[in-house]
């Protein structure tokens, strides 16, 4: 190897977020959208303030989770298969290409869920017990959807029809993250520890770095 | 800068799509300091023969080594970065500018950054440095993906109608970037419809017609 | 485009506006305040006429896009944005204001209702109107873009208006705002009458004033693009064929 | 004119259905996603059996409007300028070419639409009086999104830093739909007549058909 | 087939690109029976007067008439269906075959059904109407464009460097395509770099430079 992974990942990391602020494709489409659409809830169900701040939270990880991983399939999309071959001709470890990829669009989700989370806040009035686990499951759950989205990316740009896998891959393992979002505030609300989900979201982050790293060569490979 | 050995050893290679064959029972062999003439008639193989080369499509049946990596297997991947190639539509991305698109180049690869800008200034862009390549020009996007080839300086050439699009004062870039490789040892192989202009450059020359070389 | 003689620095609308603010808060401070909210109740003749405006601020954009539509004179795109940029001050002026209020007589800064988030709603569509102004620098370009949404965008005002009425059949409990009934004192209503009025010339002037603005900024964006800098093509030299690599 | 504005619409909601069968983009991602998106609700706010009945149609809306507009405004995306310039150099009305694409759109949301209704049914259980309007707001609804979001599409497409605009367009045309929508049912239970949301809808319906149409020419130069 | 009177008329035209001049003060006149052909470097701004004259990109200033129709206001749409335009890269749809590609278009512009497979075949591609775009070779998808524009016999023709990516049998189209059109009273401009190809099909040639033409 002529550079490092390390060097390669990072410039893939670069150039995605770089891309990104040019387009704004996430700052001005899908940011809005989630917060419009946490907007466009309580409109829809009736306001009742007390249902409003029992599934308040809820609705902030099922928005993150949904246009989280659209911002990570985006990619898919993205890119051409003229760039895809000069990335791949520049030498660039397909594995480190996957961790580029999920990097950037883990600094896209965590934004992402930044904001939408002081928008839950402050229109959800939900209580704010146990809020100092809160970075460390967005961190969790940006981590995971990233690798998620990622991988599904990856597969959706090797052929056209194996995108109709995507949703079946990103449902079932969407839903381990989402769970353990949840359940961590359930159960400090509770009283009761929450390790068990952590450490359960972390398996799942884990194993999706793993899957995206060994898997990234063969689903490199143009259709 | 090369090793002393056989750049291209093709045997009976085929590459097919789906269930219709491209290529068919393909015999080639390029050696260091040979240019070799690909014509053919549209939607003859002559790109996919291209990034075949390139490692970028993998051969239905057959046995090819490349820089004395297997077709076949993962080894393909360790020689990528030996191969320069450029493809009927420029890999550029279009909200970074040209500078920013040769700088990333360069980052994954290990060259030094100032390579970039004297890359770009042997092409006539410095002047573009600055512009988004959306807002290029088609000869200047083109000219970009020259300026590649010069930054990574790979022993493998592979052009694919290498002279389309460039100005006449461009055109003789392609033929003193193939003349330099093939001095310092390595090989390419042009795809043209242009043969007066090819057969100058080109040390032999092949012609695809139903599948096969000849 | 029109050229009309006027002088960009006359200073009579400032004295409209001045006169009409003063109006409108001798007016309030002589109304006595309301019997349950107190001094704070004087918030109303500000924050109702900030909120008129705004409705009539993004009524006259509407008019003036489809106008600018119709006729593709840039004066109408001017009125346009000078309006939207008044409405979105006033909105922003009566969010505010009903914020303090809403502190005071609810207890919150801000609570679930539909008359807030809409409100809230249109102040970032115009304020995306605003943004959408600044993509592009050709000024016809612009002026289409920005008028099309103009017109469209007007539709968030009966939207506003009626939310209260939706919002009753949302089965809320009475607790969030409501309307005070049809029994208000007649001294209110005068004294809210006047400061609607002179909130309503106030924007007469202030309208005078942007569109003046918008004129000289036309004129510098007019001027900076016919500039006799280098061709774009001029960038591209040929390739430095002696060059090393 | 050689050709009916009708026989142009036509040709370009045929070819836009006809990518999409292609492509499948709608089929096996935008509807997945929106029964995703419904299947993780529940398990995010916790399984209340009669909170999720009365919030299950609202939701219904909230997922078809989002993922209703994501569909329509797909369009931006899928088109090349050369492209664009063919069809221009066709001839092609752009009005006929704003119909032609926002029934292709109605034809998917419809669609969409219908799918989406069954997940609802059976995940949510939710109450089915005045089943019998549900066919008139679905049509609503699915017009006046496709019209919508085919408005933001070309809007976008005209200048790139303008897609910070859709969801600014969106938004506020697609409340009134929503509002409608919900209201209707919401009348319905009550035993009240719904005509005056079903009018309000219409209503907005036309007005955006009448501004697109209107529009179209407008928005058609490249920025 | 053209009422007479002038096909092109541009009086000081100005392209802009934000700030940046990309044409400056552009004076033309084509007639009906010319053909012209027009040079210049890479980014001089060829594909701008192209899409200029093509109705596709309104002028900064200046004012221009294209088959009778006033380049600055609406009646340019008028007159769209007039004129055929083929850029650098193909404007198919990939998912769709060539032959739906072009009954779209035909449909689109009230054409005879009919004409769809006779003008493919016209271009050699009668064998590959079922394929999808996406997979046709590029030079395959220019044959393509080229059908395109057999099919709706545009009276103004405007070619972005028509010869390149068509191997040698299918070049002699453009020449074809270009006479039979000029003859019928109709006009071509045609953007190249291959000075002596277009010398012999042009009336007169144009060179861009700095903005201008000369
Ligand atoms: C952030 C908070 C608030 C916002 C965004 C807001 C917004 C508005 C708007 C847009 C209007 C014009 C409605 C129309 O006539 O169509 C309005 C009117 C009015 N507001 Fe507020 N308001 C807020 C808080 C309050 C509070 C706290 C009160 C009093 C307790 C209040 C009392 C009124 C009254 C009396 C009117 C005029 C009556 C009517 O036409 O509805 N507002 N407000
Ligand atoms: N938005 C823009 N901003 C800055 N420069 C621009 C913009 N759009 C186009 N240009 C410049 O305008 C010039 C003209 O481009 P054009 O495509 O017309 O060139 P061309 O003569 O066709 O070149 P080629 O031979 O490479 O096809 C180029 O230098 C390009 O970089
Ligand atoms: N997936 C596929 N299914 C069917 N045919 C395919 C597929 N992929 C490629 N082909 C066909 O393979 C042939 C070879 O294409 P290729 O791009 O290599 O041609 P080429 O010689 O480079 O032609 P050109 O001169 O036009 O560039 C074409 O006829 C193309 O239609
Ligand atoms: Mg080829
Ligand atoms: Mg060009």
């Amino acid at each position: 190897m002529r550079t490092t992974f390390r060097t390669q990942a990072m410039a893939i990391t670069k150039r995605d977020l770089m891309r990104e602020r040019r387009s704004g494709e996430v700052l001005w489409v899908t940011l809005p959208f989630g917060a419009i659409a946490l907007l466009l809830i309580p409109i829809a169900i009736g306001t009742d303030r007390p249902t409003l701040r029992a599934i308040g939270i809820g609705l902030f990880w099922v928005i993150v989770m949904l246009f989280g991983v659209l911002i990570a399939v985006r990619q898919a999309h993205t890119e051409t298969q003229a760039q895809r071959d000069v990335v791949a001709l520049a030498g660039i470890d397909p594995a480190a290409g996957y961790v580029g990829r999920a990097l950037a669009s883990f600094f896209l989700l965590i934004g992402f869920e930044a904001v939408l989370a002081v928008v839950t806040v402050a229109l959800y009035d939900v209580p704010l017990d146990g809020w100092i686990w809160m970075p460390l499951v967005m961190v969790l759950v940006g981590a995971g959807l990233s690798l998620l989205g990622t991988l599904a990316a990856s597969i959706v740009s090797t052929g056209r029809s194996a995108s109709a896998l995507v949703p079946l891959l990103v449902a079932p393992l969407s839903v381990p993250l989402l769970i353990g979002a949840t359940q961590t505030f359930e159960a400090l609300r509770l009283g009761r520890s929450s390790l068990t989900w952590t450490l359960m979201m972390t398996i799942v982050v884990l194993l999706l770095a793993i899957a995206g790293v060994l898997s990234a060569r063969t689903l490199q490979e143009s259709g | 800068m090369v090793e002393n050995g056989t750049i291209v050893s093709l045997q009976d290679i085929s590459v097919r799509a789906g269930a219709t064959h491209i290529l068919r029972n393909v015999i080639l062999n390029v050696q260091p300091g040979e240019a070799v003439g690909v014509f053919g008639a549209n939607g003859a193989g002559k790109t996919t023969l291209l990034r075949l080369l390139a490692t970028l499509l993998k051969p239905a049946s057959g046995s090819g080594v490349v820089l004395g990596a297997d077709l076949n297997n993962d080894e393909r991947y360790e020689v990528r970065h030996r191969i320069g190639y450029i493809g009927h539509v420029p890999g550029l991305y279009p909200e970074m500018t040209l500078d920013e698109n040769l700088s990333f180049i360069a980052t994954a690869m290990g060259i030094d950054g100032a390579a970039v800008a004297s890359s770009l200034a042997a092409v006539g862009l410095a002047g573009a440095a600055d512009r988004r390549a959306e807002v290029c020009s088609h000869g200047m996007q083109r000219r970009a993906e020259f300026a590649r080839i010069l930054m990574a300086q790979p022993e493998f050439l592979l052009l694919d109608e290498p002279h389309s699009a460039l100005d006449g004062s461009a055109v003789d870039l392609v033929d003193d970037l193939v003349r330099q490789t093939i001095e310092a040892g390595g090989a390419a192989v042009l795809v043209s419809h242009d043969r007066s202009r090819v057969d100058d450059l080109a040390t032999f020359s092949v012609e695809i017609a139903g599948g096969t070389l000849s | 485009m029109t050229t009309l003689e006027r002088n960009p620095s006359s200073v009579w609308p400032w004295i409209v506006m001045a006169v009409a603010g003063l109006v409108t808060f001798v007016a309030a401070m002589s109304v006595s305040p309301d019997a349950v909210q107190g001094q704070l109740s004087r918030i109303m003749y500000v924050h109702v006429p900030s909120a008129w405006l705004a409705y009539l601020s993004f009524g006259v954009t509407m008019f003036a896009s489809a106008m600018y539509l119709w006729k593709r004179d840039l004066a109408w795109d001017r009125r346009a944005h000078s309006s939207a940029e008044i409405g979105v001050f006033f909105t922003g002026l009566a969010i505010s204001l009903g914020m303090i209020w809403g502190k005071s007589t609810w207890g919150v800064w801000w609570t679930w209702d539909a008359r807030l988030t809409l409100t809230a709603i249109m102040f970032f569509v115009y304020l995306g109107y605003l943004a959408l102004r600044r993509t592009t620098d050709d000024l016809d370009a612009r002026a289409k873009r920005a008028a099309v949404m103009g017109v469209l965008a007007v539709i968030q005002v009966p939207l506003v208006h009626f939310s209260v009425i939706w919002w009753q059949t949302l089965h809320q409990p009475p607790s969030i705002i409501k309307p005070e009934g049809p029994d208000m004192d007649p001294s209110m209503v005068v004294t809210l009458l006047i400061s609607v009025l002179s909130f309503t010339v106030m924007y007469a002037a202030m309208m005078y004033k942007r569109i003046d603005l918008a004129r000289i900024e036309d004129a510098v964006l007019i001027a900076e693009q016919t500039n006799t800098g280098p061709a774009a093509g001029e960038a591209v030299v040929a390739p430095d064929l002696s060059g090393g690599s």
